[in-house]
């Protein structure tokens, strides 16, 4: 079993989310039992592939064993094996926290939240590690479809973001499809590698400059680029609180690895139209960057505040992909992995508050580290990431993108994120001021003095926890994962 | 583990014991507040005990350097024990044995609450500290230079009153958009010349044109120059006394504006080097800005009622001695300003001493309220007489001995026109601080003071407040004393303007 | 000229119709429009992968006995490819339908304007 | 909001000018060397009858060459119906005024409401026919006439339909709507389980030429084929009828 790692990383999750209703209808403990060993199987599995791919090179896996052109193949590369082990990894750390939101349903909507919340899984996991545009379409769609209806579950407000999420999705879907389809026609292979060999003598004809810009648009539109994040707020304020941590952590973040693969691995950053098509997106990332994080203080919704903030985080690795060099890639791919854990750790928190009190709003937020000390400890680690400070992860994908930036002599951009650190530092430290320094009303206060059960259920505090320390570790241990694998992962290898 | 990895691995141990004692103090928590204060002290004596276990060894040239690990690509956690770094850990981890001490009885007078939170945070900007001192490449410097930065805010707004929390916010303002200043700074470094080591005498020279070298000069100063409170950017430190005196004691006279002022001379000693800022010739608009700042805080600090803040503009001005001195560029000047940093630092923690021995024992905080409390607190008045006299500049006092190194370097270079400027400064904090003593013991004393009869501070106050000022004065007659820190200083200036670190003895 | 006319005319339609999608999608006020905006564009992207299949003198994919060799059979890839997205603007059909019913029941209307005002009452 | 929806305006006609002037960079289409015609798909023209055994090219492409892409697209199915039921249903349970509002008003079987003989001798007659109609569609899919899972699954989703209509909720010839989405499930489980088993077997996921039968290379293809054909017709019935389920459902029981 061992050689068929690539495939089972999607295959277990996507098995067990097919039986879940099954499953559900004889014991939902089984079923939670169930899913916990799937994202384990597909976490570990992810792990084995992305070894294999660091000590033997890239592993490619053919299904029904046809020969890629031909057949669809799963290529592991120590990107796509870094990506793989990252999602699986929040997935399942997810979904032993989404475990107490469930506990009270009925057995038919717990089945079917882990069969969406599964298959979710399975979706990212597939897009990550397929080595055919088409096969990506299509992971993308169970992917999106998933996340419609983890979204759409949550009331009635969640169903209009929804609806919209759906339209504008739907419309990015079809851009990357029909980008797809552009070049399908002028060089008549799906597969990735096939697609690269054949276009190197075409990169100067409009065809490609089109399929660039479609691929680019649909992407930009499915991972919430600045212009095209119209969906984003309403779908992260109003969905239910058990989904949204991961749709909002990792969701975005394999749009943005999907363009970057395209752009650094199939369409090459040096040649063609690539180079004028990149600087576009860096100008629209560096103002999107700006404005979002600007819109971000304006927010009562502590959610709403971490949706724009997630726009404004995702600009950061548009300009990542926009510098084209080696610590471009390097911070972009870097910052995929940090925000992934930070949005995620600070989405667990905002749903930690709202088990604990039903509260979203920022002032609400008042002595709440006194009520619920390690959630809003993790919430801290969390915040100092997203604004930059040392020791945390968010610090050196900021360090490695300034120095592209630098290398590059684009200045502007190391303004910008310079800036943006600072408006980050605004709106988070407002929030520390209210969750540590703020009294709470003198009624409140009362309330949770006496009430003596935990800050919030184990399987809701673990997570939490872990993903704060997560925060920290891999800030402090960036360095053997940049040289060991990002380097490894950068299309001219170690320079 | 082998010994000698023990002992070669020193630096890391005295960074990571306050952040150890950080974590057991947020453990035990309010419950038990004795034990959690003998972490406090366990961690302060043993960090002094590791600094001063390396003191020999430096004092005889020699070096304890390590890199644990790599934090980015292409860098690593670089720690280096050199004669500047000694300088400032032994000052630094000194003062916090006796400001624990200090901070214990303070807090346990006035019942503040969040003890278990201000402790945690006080070990950890220690830690944080130690960081700054050892750091021997930029980017480790940055690291906890932030975490400080950090660390320190907490202490700040200490009270969760609303003017704490706007000081916090103007702290925050100015200390963060410095950090990140001071970030694009390092990484052009790190483009230029792809490490940041800290190289004695400079290792930016020829490595790029004059004018990124000036802009590299600008961002990097101007990142530390906001911690060390030079005038244009000195805002946050006035309005951060409201935090609990010992905050202010250790933290705004010794921990957090040293760090700026360490900086400084880091820059201009390690970065760019004496030669290489002789011919960028932006040396001479920092010494400017320093004896601006000299002048004007002095001024500013005979207008103030309110004794902290008057302390703290005095700290603003006797900080720029500092940036003066490695301004000046000379050998002199240089080990002038890194004495002065000992030497300010004995003599203004003293001085928050007494000012919190007061607050404690009769709430009084205006200058105006304190004639006659001479006779009621003879000792503590003693010692703020010692330091306030210190910080004029009379001989036999640590002062003096930094003071008269800086004239002599502006000599060397010369520069005449800052020995004016010293000169002017020693008047000016005269005529701010004597009257203070004057009123104190000549004046009748005040109706509400009368009434107290509280008499002196209590014990657990009083005794680290007359030790810091018997040092101030037997590091006035023997610089030496102690930990040797005259020969460090003589040491880190020579090393600097010599180019290489193994240097003999002064 | 007449033969970019006759190779391309196609493309322009499609391309026209893609177009359309987010047009009604952007500018039509009734949610059921949009809808049926961003089907249209999914067709739309049906089509191109369809004509790009063609050829001329190709029959239908499926093997006669007599003919052998690929000029004789248009290209089966794009129409298997199209099986597969057809189904899937089935189902994000089905799924938007069934958000449209659920809205409209709760608000009863399906005008973007008057439903923004009613959810935020 | 006014210079938004300007702005836009002028987004979408810029994006349809430069569509229109790249799409003269397009090959050709009709003709027979354009790259898309002649780089893979001649391969599937020439060697998919004797490499799968299925004389359509496009179910040979559909079931083995790209059979990972049909496994997604029955999960897509499988998504849909799953998204679609938890939102009709979660429609139903609390209205924000309280009350349980049923979506559909049916309930009760055209039937007993209308209540002629007309309706149950027509489904009495329909139903079967239509029923085996579906299975042969599925079945009889071999020899070069159209057929496959989608379309018999479509067929016999209808021929439940009928039947609900008719007689209601309470028709015989029913599956209920919790089934029918564990149905849905377990369609799609078969098709996985298909390349399950081939891993088991050693090969590669959905190779089926592995099969340890004694056949040749050509028929065990096709009798893997054949086998993800039943899944996928599962799935598409059983998705169709929970969907149709949780629109009639009269009132939510669990």
């Amino acid at each position: 079993m061992k050689e068929q790692l690539p495939a089972l990383i999607v295959i277990v999750p996507l098995l067990i989310a097919l039986l879940s209703p099954l499953v559900a209808y004889f014991s939902t403990r089984l079923l939670r039992g169930l899913g916990l060993t799937a994202a384990a199987v597909s976490f570990v599995s992810a792990v084995g592939a992305l070894g294999h791919a660091l000590t033997k090179g890239p592993w490619h896996y053919y299904f029904g064993n046809w020969a890629p052109p031909w057949g669809i193949e799963y290529v592991i590369d120590p990107l796509s094996g870094l990506m793989a082990v990252l999602v699986s990894f929040l997935s399942l750390v997810v979904l032993i926290y989404t475990d107490s939101f469930l506990r009270e349903e009925g057995w038919l909507k717990q089945g079917i939240h882990y069969a969406l919340y599964l298959l979710l899984t399975a979706g990212l996991l597939g897009m990550t590690v397929t080595g055919d545009v088409f096969n990506l379409y299509v992971f993308l769609e169970i992917s999106s479809l998933s996340a419609y209806g983890l979204i759409a579950s949550g009331g009635y407000k969640a169903t209009v973001s929804a609806f919209r999420y759906v339209l504008v999705g739907t419309v990015g879907a079809s851009f990357y499809l029909l980008g797809v389809g552009y070049l399908y026609a002028i060089t008549g292979s799906l597969n990735m590698a096939d697609l690269t060999v054949r276009l190197q003598p075409l990169l100067d004809s409009q065809a490609v400059l089109i399929a660039m810009v479609l691929i680019l648009v649909g992407m930009g539109i499915k991972m919430a680029l600045f212009p095209l994040h119209g969906w984003l707020p309403d779908a992260y304020t109003y969905s239910p609180p058990a989904a949204i941590p991961f749709i909002a952590g990792v969701m975005t973040k394999v749009m943005a690895y999907v363009l970057l693969r395209y752009f650094f691995f199939i369409f090459g950053v040096l040649n063609g139209f690539v180079p004028l098509v990149l600087e576009v997106v860096g100008w629209i990332a560096a103002l999107g960057i700006i404005l979002a994080s600007v819109m971000a203080i304006a927010q009562s919704d502590f959610r709403r505040m971490l949706a724009f903030s997630s726009v404004a985080q995702v600009g950061y690795i548009g300009l990542g992909l926009s510098l084209g060099n080696m610590f471009g890639f390097i911070g972009a791919v870097f910052h995929i992995i940090n925000h992934a854990i930070m949005k995620c750790c600070l989405f667990l928190v905002a749903g930690g508050v709202k088990w604990k009190t039903g509260e979203h709003l920022i002032e609400k937020y008042a002595e709440m580290s006194r009520r619920m000390p390690l959630t809003m400890g993790a919430f801290l680690l969390g915040a100092f990431s997203m604004v930059g400070i040392p020791p945390t992860a968010g610090f050196f994908s900021k360090w490695y993108l300034i120095l592209g930036a630098i290398e590059k002599d684009l200045w502007i951009y190391v303004v910008v994120i310079i800036l943006s650190s600072l408006l980050n530092a605004i709106y988070f430290f407002r929030v520390i001021e209210q969750a540590y320094l703020k009294k709470a009303p003198v009624a409140e206060r009362e309330k949770f003095v006496e009430d003596k059960k935990p800050e919030l259920p184990a399987t809701m505090l673990v997570p939490i926890v872990v993903l704060g320390a997560c925060i920290l570790v891999v800030g402090i241990l960036n360095e053997p994962l940049v040289s060991n694998i990002l380097l490894m992962a950068f299309p001219g290898g170690g320079l | 583990m082998s010994m000698e990895f023990l002992l070669a691995y020193r630096p890391l141990w005295a960074i990571l014991i306050s952040l150890v004692a950080a974590a057991l103090i947020m453990l035990t928590g309010d419950k038990r507040p004795n034990l959690r204060e003998t972490w406090t002290i366990v961690a302060a004596v043993g960090k002094m005990l590791i600094v001063f276990s390396m003191l020999p060894l430096v004092l005889a040239g020699g070096v304890i350097e390590i890199e644990p690990f790599k934090i980015a690509r292409g860098v690593s956690l670089h720690l280096r024990a050199d004669a500047a770094g000694m300088v400032f850990a032994v000052l630094a981890s000194f003062l916090w044995v006796v400001t624990s001490f200090y901070s214990i009885g303070y807090m346990r007078k006035l019942q503040e609450e969040h003890q278990t939170g201000y402790f945690a945070c006080f070990a950890v900007c220690l830690s944080a500290t130690m960081g700054i001192a050892f750091a021997a490449n930029l980017l480790t410097f940055f690291v906890f230079y932030e975490i400080l930065t950090i660390a320190t805010y907490p202490l700040v707004v200490h009270h969760r009153d609303q003017e704490s929390i706007k000081a916090g916010r103007k702290y925050l303002a100015y200390t963060l958009i410095a950090g990140q200043l001071f970030l694009v700074g390092i990484l052009w470094v790190q483009f230029l010349v792809g490490h940041g080591d800290f190289q004695p005498g400079g290792f930016l020279a020829g490595k790029a044109s004059v004018g990124a070298l000036q802009t590299i000069f600008l961002l990097m100063t101007l990142g530390t120059a906001v911690k060390a409170g030079v005038m244009p950017v000195h805002g946050w430190l006035p309005s951060a006394m409201v935090a609990p005196t010992p905050v202010s004691a250790l933290l705004h006279a010794v921990a957090v504006v040293k760090a700026g002022a360490f900086g400084i001379v880091r820059i201009v000693g390690y970065v760019f080097g004496p030669q290489l800022l002789a011919q960028l010739g932006v040396a001479q608009i920092l010494a400017w800005f320093a004896a601006f700042t000299i002048i004007v805080s002095s001024l500013i600090a005979m207008a103030q009622d309110n004794l902290k803040k008057r302390l703290a503009f005095s700290t603003i001005g006797q900080l720029s001695y500092v940036v003066l001195g490695a301004a000046l560029l000379t050998p002199l000047g240089i080990m002038g300003g890194i004495f002065h940093i000992v030497a300010h630092a004995v003599m203004k923690i003293t001085l928050f001493f007494c000012a919190g021995a007061i607050f404690a024992t009769t709430q009084l905080t205006r200058v105006s309220e304190l004639n006659g409390i001479g006779r009621e607190m003879p000792y503590t008045m003693g010692a703020f007489t010692v330091g306030a006299v210190g910080i004029t500049g009379l001989p036999f006092i640590v002062g003096f001995i930094s003071k008269w190194n800086l004239a002599l370097g502006s000599l060397q270079g010369g520069q005449g026109v800052y020995v004016g400027v010293l000169l002017l400064s020693s008047l000016l904090s005269a005529a701010y601080f004597l009257p203070i003593v004057y009123a104190a013991f000549f004046k009748k004393s005040e109706p509400q003071v009368a009434k107290h009869h509280c008499g002196e501070a209590n014990k657990m106050m009083l005794i680290p407040l007359l030790i810091t000022a018997a040092v101030s004065i037997v590091l006035g007659v023997f610089p030496n004393a102690g930990g040797g820190l005259y020969d460090l200083a003589a040491m880190s200036a020579q090393s600097i303007v010599s180019g290489q670190f193994m240097v003999g003895g002064w | 000229m007449r033969e970019l006319f006759t190779e391309h005319l196609i493309y322009w339609l499609i391309l026209f119709l893609f177009m359309l999608g987010p047009y009604g999608m952007i500018f039509k006020k009734n949610l059921v429009k949009k809808l049926m905006s961003m089907n249209i564009m999914q067709v739309a992207v049906i089509l191109f992968f369809l004509a790009l299949g063609q050829k001329t003198g190709g029959t239908i994919p499926i093997n006669l006995p007599g003919l052998i060799g690929a000029e004789h059979y248009i290209n089966p890839l794009p129409h298997t490819l199209m099986l597969t997205a057809i189904v899937v603007s089935l189902a994000t059909l089905g799924v938007s339908l069934g958000l449209l019913l659920t809205v409209q029941k709760r608000y009863g209307t399906l005008e973007e304007d008057e439903l923004l005002r009613r959810m935020n009452q | 909001m006014k210079f938004v929806r300007a702005g836009a305006l002028l987004v979408v006609v810029v994006m349809t000018v430069v569509l229109f002037i790249g799409a003269g960079a397009l090959p050709a289409i009709y003709n027979p060397q354009s790259p898309a015609s002649t780089h893979v798909s001649d391969r599937y023209i020439e060697k998919s009858v004797e490499e799968t055994g299925s004389l359509n090219f496009v179910t040979a492409v559909l079931a083995d060459y790209r059979g990972y892409d049909t496994l997604g697209e029955t999960t897509v199915i499988f998504t849909a119906g799953l998204a679609a039921v938890v939102l009709l249903r979660s429609a139903q349970k609390a209205d924000s005024r309280g009350k349980k509002v049923p979506l559909a008003k049916a309930g009760k079987g055209m039937s007993e409401r209308f209540g002629t003989i007309v309706l149950n001798t027509a489904a009495r007659f329909v139903i079967p026919f239509v029923t085996l109609y579906g299975v042969y569609v599925l079945v009889g899919g071999g020899e070069g006439n159209p057929g496959g899972g989608f379309q018999s699954g479509a067929v016999l989703a209808i021929a439940i339909i009928i039947s609900r209509l008719v007689y209601g909720e309470g028709a015989a010839f029913n599956i209920s709507g919790d089934l029918a989405l564990i149905l849905a499930g377990i369609g799609t489980f078969i098709y996985a389980f298909v390349g399950v088993l081939t891993l088991l077997w050693g090969g590669n996921f959905l190779e089926y030429g592995i099969a340890p039968f004694l056949m040749s290379a050509a028929e065990k293809h096709s009798l893997g084929i054949s086998g993800i054909e039943i899944g996928v017709t599962l799935c598409v019935m059983a998705t169709i009828i929970a969907i149709f389920d949780a629109l009639a459902r009269k009132e939510e029981v669990s």
